[in-house]
């Protein structure tokens, strides 16, 4: 049996504005909250036509302040709403960070479930889109060891809109990480219809025999690249895997991959030291051990803060930095 | 400025009716009432502060002295309301519907100490200074949203006002005009900090200027006074007309916690003398006397009556069952992750003995 | 409340002058120099919407409209003082003694652009909102503790009151009386936000009385009045009379950066109105008129040069050497890290083509 | 050559006491802000007696306001001073985050060395010690990915003088976190002198042979008892390191232990996923791959929110979790 499924090509930004879209149709519940949601529709045009279709009650200008926009969210998610508070940028988190950390995670557990906070943060991220100081931040491994949160990061349309309703119907706290760099770098068939992908599965880009890379967000690009070289220029199989969710990894797939190819490597955008990337490690070093044949090899950012625009092409990592760790992963 | 915010009172310290007029909505019955609850917080405080020294709770914060803003405020709110208190706002939860035992239970580091019975919306008490008024914000622009006339009630104390919470909480309830009051209670210190130094501004209540917002400051020792007010401004936040400051003037008499050493940074004499002077029991018992409405036996038998409520809580709380482990992992999400269940089973697997 | 804050000015929007005491202390010179960097400034501007047009520089940030607010206030500090502007705030900055390549570097994404000349105490552009609130606050502490009259001034905009920073800078300069001049751009808009749905309250001046500060509401289109109301503000802040909030009301007349649409959510043509009318320049071309001080020739000569001073800075610009490596890893730590250090070596083994 | 030092026995809050009276007599630039640090001396009593001696404009009671507490100090390190701004508890440094984030340390790197913060943020930190809600998190990992910032934990008053001293010495931001189970727990020997720890650089509590264990912090006390229980019950001869500082790790001393003992089991107090354990391991994958006879197995808190007291010791690694760990190790 075949089922016609009605499909549009999307950027990864339409695919973001669909599913906010669908899930305001769809659950009266649903309100975003955020910095130029709403007359603007947002400065990537995230939120675009949505006041105008959901109404101004639904779609809310908040005043400039991260804190208040988490705080008041957390009351409205307590009390029965399900709001999705935008970050203009994640650079611009930090301000929120104590609402998040103590509250929007703890409030399950502080009541025993009597109030919950089913809410989704959503904020564009990471560098490469020549963004003024402090917009191209990519610090989802202060969410990924904060209790009580999931991460998400999409890195295409179909992923973004799929995964971003399972967010929002998630009944806990959710933090959606958009890279900027993949919101109109590609598109992809995208459903219209609604859809949803379960979060902490990954999905694999490639498959290969040689080396399994581990990866998210705008990094399955340079990755995708570094792999296209090394194959056609040194002959190694690579599998590439988009993790998706970095809180839970998808343990299974993980080590899956690794046990298959025996040979790992992590790229990652954010600065090095303390990075999901070791965190993938630990999962690794936890199920495939005996069947590592070299370290796993972690590529990231620098140990630096993210630079201004000038320098950030050295600050991210490079196709030839992975298809160097590649290299010496597999020639360990 | 603070000529613009005088400290308003209902009745004065001697007992004395301030405004008659207002005093007629307010029955003798009412006043009584009043009183019982501050009584019953204090009793239970001070049983507290003993519980405490001996062992039997944990640290333990405070409240006596406070028991007129935190009751005349929690009276001033009606069933599907929402109240956010803090740490030290017992009086307000108890009079409000949090049980006794649940207090207890709270002071032996046992998370049912923060929920409230079913039905009663409270907050579990806000550790993070300040971080609960943009919630209680958010919790009243969603019973507007709702459509209903529900408003919330937050409270806070001056050393909060100076967090970023503090102002961005005001600034959206304001933006949004929500059904919310806002409610300070200015005890003096934040633990040793005089207000003179967490401010330099003479009042809290004309911080709300700087949103156009409803503001004023009363005497938070005159329960009636408290009551009336607050009354007032969840009327108007029930009637659409926006969120409302208050700046309750009150006095902690005894330390910041039992952790803490008053003497450090204050002379306690003070506390004494306030006790004898400006304390929200003896204003009230002040007011009956004078309008020959006070009976000693009445007092006894709501004590007795207390001291027996307090006695079964203590029972409860002292026979309350272990806390179950499952307590840290079954609320963490609604299904746990992968990651909870795999250290459940080594947790599991290391108590059961087996090491290996 | 609006009427306790009228907005303040010296010269009206036609160049006439208001307080003819006050502008006894202003020579036509002192005019003529604020005219001067104003246009300066503009012209910049200008430019650099050009050369964004042209992919020559990033994103840019336009400030034209708020020409009088930054260069009345930026003129009313002193060698020695601090400024902690936003990254809107180069046509005070410019005026302070950044100079035009770096302004223009800035643009290039060079770290360079946030660094003025050595001895000019000018912080680099904030970014985060209202940050930079605190820190200008600190930064005057030290002055005050060091026993110095220097001061600060510190810009943001009228979204930025929003932030729980704005409030906490504020608080700590009250209560520190820091020598600190907290001088607010209200140009109606946080990129899409007007200040309606920003704030409930009708100025942002009357925010100051939450503080028992100095506050007060001008016209920022006077330059003339700003640099009094400044120069008033810092004179008391170098007497220990502690900090300002000023409310300079003006208009960006462009988009909010060179990435954003404005006309999605304002009509555009109130813009074209407030250039023929509450123009910052225009007030003081009539105003010389009126004294009989306006040259063509003098304004053409000085477009001159300010021209000519705008290619050579671009030619500086567009000539500079690209980046160092080592500017990311340098300036991280004094000594760089291990962890940098490899970091260093790994990189530049991928670089030098050396793999493996 | 033999020097004769004076000592005297101290708590690790006396040894943190010593050592900021020492910094403020000796550098009329250090100032002390907080909240009670004054007149109070501190709710742990680390100030205690320091405003009397320094006078009230060195030893400062701030309002009560983390955010700017540190903005105000970052203010006044930049120009010529050094504070040490206390965060009273360490889960308290959340509203603080976007001025530590995005200013403290990113301020040279902005300005290419204009502008510093020489700052110090001292914060007592951790559970066992049955203190309220939120007033226990061990959120260190926050800090070692946050790029511009070095982190230390004393575990004992002779570390914690030294280093505390080297972290007020050194020209950029220190985030030097107090264990509380370790303020009283025992006493030490500590020089009346003044005397620097360099940063960066692990200790080693006891030396073995078969599995090195690496830890800090209170988690210290813990591995010590399982370990003296091992060494008795199993025979295992464990190494124990206490790493002290965590960015930057101690490169060196991690790779020359594990390269001896071939094991090697990480310790840490905070939530297991993305803790400072993970990045222990990538040390080790890095430096010590082929010298791995069985998995680093990391023994850390739940990755559930820190609870209240009465379930804290459940929430925390106990001995018997490390002991269980080590023989994993072991018996590989
Ligand atoms: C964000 C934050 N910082 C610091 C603390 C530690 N602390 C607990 S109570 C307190 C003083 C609070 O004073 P106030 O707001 O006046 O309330 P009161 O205790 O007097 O009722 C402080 C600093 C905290 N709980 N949260
Ligand atoms: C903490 C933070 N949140 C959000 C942003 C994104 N942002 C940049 S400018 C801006 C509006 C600022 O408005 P206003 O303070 O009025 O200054 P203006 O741009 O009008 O000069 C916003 C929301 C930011 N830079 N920092
Ligand atoms: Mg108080
Ligand atoms: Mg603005």
């Amino acid at each position: 049996m075949s089922v016609a499924v009605e499909t549009k090509k999307l950027t990864m930004i339409q695919g973001i504005n669909d599913a906010l879209s669908t899930a305001l149709n769809e659950d009266e519940r649903t309100l975003i909250l955020g910095e130029d949601v709403g007359v603007n529709g947002g400065v990537f045009r995230a939120t675009e036509g949505l006041q105008e279709k959901y109404g101004s009650g639904r779609v809310i200008d908040t005043p400039l302040a991260e804190s208040g926009i988490m705080g008041t969210s957390i009351g409205l998610a307590a009390n029965g709403f399900r709001p999705i508070a935008e970050m203009q940028f994640l650079g611009f988190v930090y301000p929120a960070f104590n609402q998040i950390m103590t509250h929007a995670t703890r409030l399950r557990q502080r009541t025993l479930g009597r109030y919950t906070s089913p809410l989704v943060i959503r904020a564009p991220y990471g560098a490469g889109v020549r963004a003024p100081e402090i917009h191209s931040d990519s610090v989802e491994a202060l969410f990924t060891h904060m209790p009580g949160i999931k991460v998400v990061v999409p890195s295409n349309a179909y992923d973004a809109k799929g995964l971003l309703l399972e967010s929002i119907a998630d009944p806990d706290p959710v933090i959606f990480l958009e890279p900027m760099r993949c919101y109109r770098s590609s598109k992809t068939e995208v459903p219209e219809e609604k859809y949803k992908i379960e979060l902490g599965k990954a999905a694999t880009l490639k498959e290969g025999e040689d080396v399994s890379i581990f990866t998210w967000g705008a990094m399955t690009i340079e990755t995708m690249k570094a792999v296209e070289q090394l194959e056609a220029e040194k002959e190694i199989s690579c599998e590439v895997i988009d993790l998706r969710t970095l809180y839970p990894l998808d343990r299974d797939a993980i080590a899956a991959s690794v046990q298959k190819t025996t040979r790992a490597v992590v790229v990652q955008e954010a600065p090095l030291t303390g990075g999901v990337s070791s965190e993938v490690l630990s999962v690794i070093q936890d199920t495939s051990f005996l069947y590592l044949r070299s370290p796993v090899k972690q590529v990231g950012g620098l140990d630096v803060p993210v630079p201004v625009y000038s320098l950030e092409n050295e600050y991210l990592p490079s196709v030839d930095k992975i298809k160097y760790a590649v290299e010496q992963t597999v020639s360990f | 400025m603070i000529n613009d915010f005088p400290m308003q009172q209902l009745i004065d310290q001697d007992g004395n009716v301030l405004d008659h007029e207002r005093m007629q909505e307010i029955s003798i019955e009412k006043v009584k009432d009043m009183y019982y609850f501050m009584h019953r917080a204090r009793l239970l405080d001070k049983k507290c502060v003993n519980l405490q020294r001996q062992g039997r709770i944990g640290t333990y914060v405070q409240y006596e002295g406070q028991e007129g803003a935190q009751v005349g405020s929690a009276l001033a709110l009606e069933e599907g309301d929402w109240m956010f208190p803090t740490y030290r706002d017992h009086a307000a939860t108890l009079t409000y519907g949090q049980t006794m035992k649940n207090l207890l239970l709270n002071w032996r580091g046992r998370i049912e100490g923060g929920i409230a019975p079913e039905g009663i919306h409270i907050f579990p008490p806000a550790v993070p200074i300040a971080s609960q008024l943009p919630q209680a914000a958010g919790a009243a622009l969603a019973e507007k949203k709702k459509g209903t006339d529900r408003v919330s009630l937050v409270y806070f104390g001056d050393g909060a006002t100076s967090e970023g919470d503090f102002h961005e909480g005001l600034n959206f309830a304001s933006v949004f005009q929500t059904p919310t009051v806002f409610f300070n209670q200015n005890n003096g210190y934040a633990i040793s900090v005089p207000v003179e130094k967490q401010m330099n501004s003479e009042t809290i209540a004309q911080k709300g200027l700087g949103y156009d917002m409803n503001c004023l400051r009363i005497d938070g020792n005159d329960v009636i006074g408290v009551y009336c007010a607050v009354k007032d401004a969840v009327h108007k936040a029930r009637s659409g007309a926006g969120p409302t400051l208050i700046e309750a003037v009150t006095w902690r008499y005894g330390a910041h916690t039992t952790a803490d050493d008053p003497s450090k940074y204050r002379d306690q004499s003070e506390s004494e003398v306030r006790r004898q002077t400006t304390d929200p029991l003896l204003r009230v018992e002040k007011y009956l006397k004078a309008q020959d409405a006070w009976q000693e036996q009445w007092k006894q038998e709501i004590e007795a009556q207390i001291e027996s409520e307090i006695e079964t809580a203590l029972e409860e709380m002292e026979s309350y069952p272990e806390p179950e482990m499952n307590q840290l992992f079954d609320y963490v999400f609604e299904t746990p992750t992968w990651t909870i269940q795999q250290q459940i089973d080594e947790h599991l697997a290391v108590k059961g003995g087996k090491t290996s």
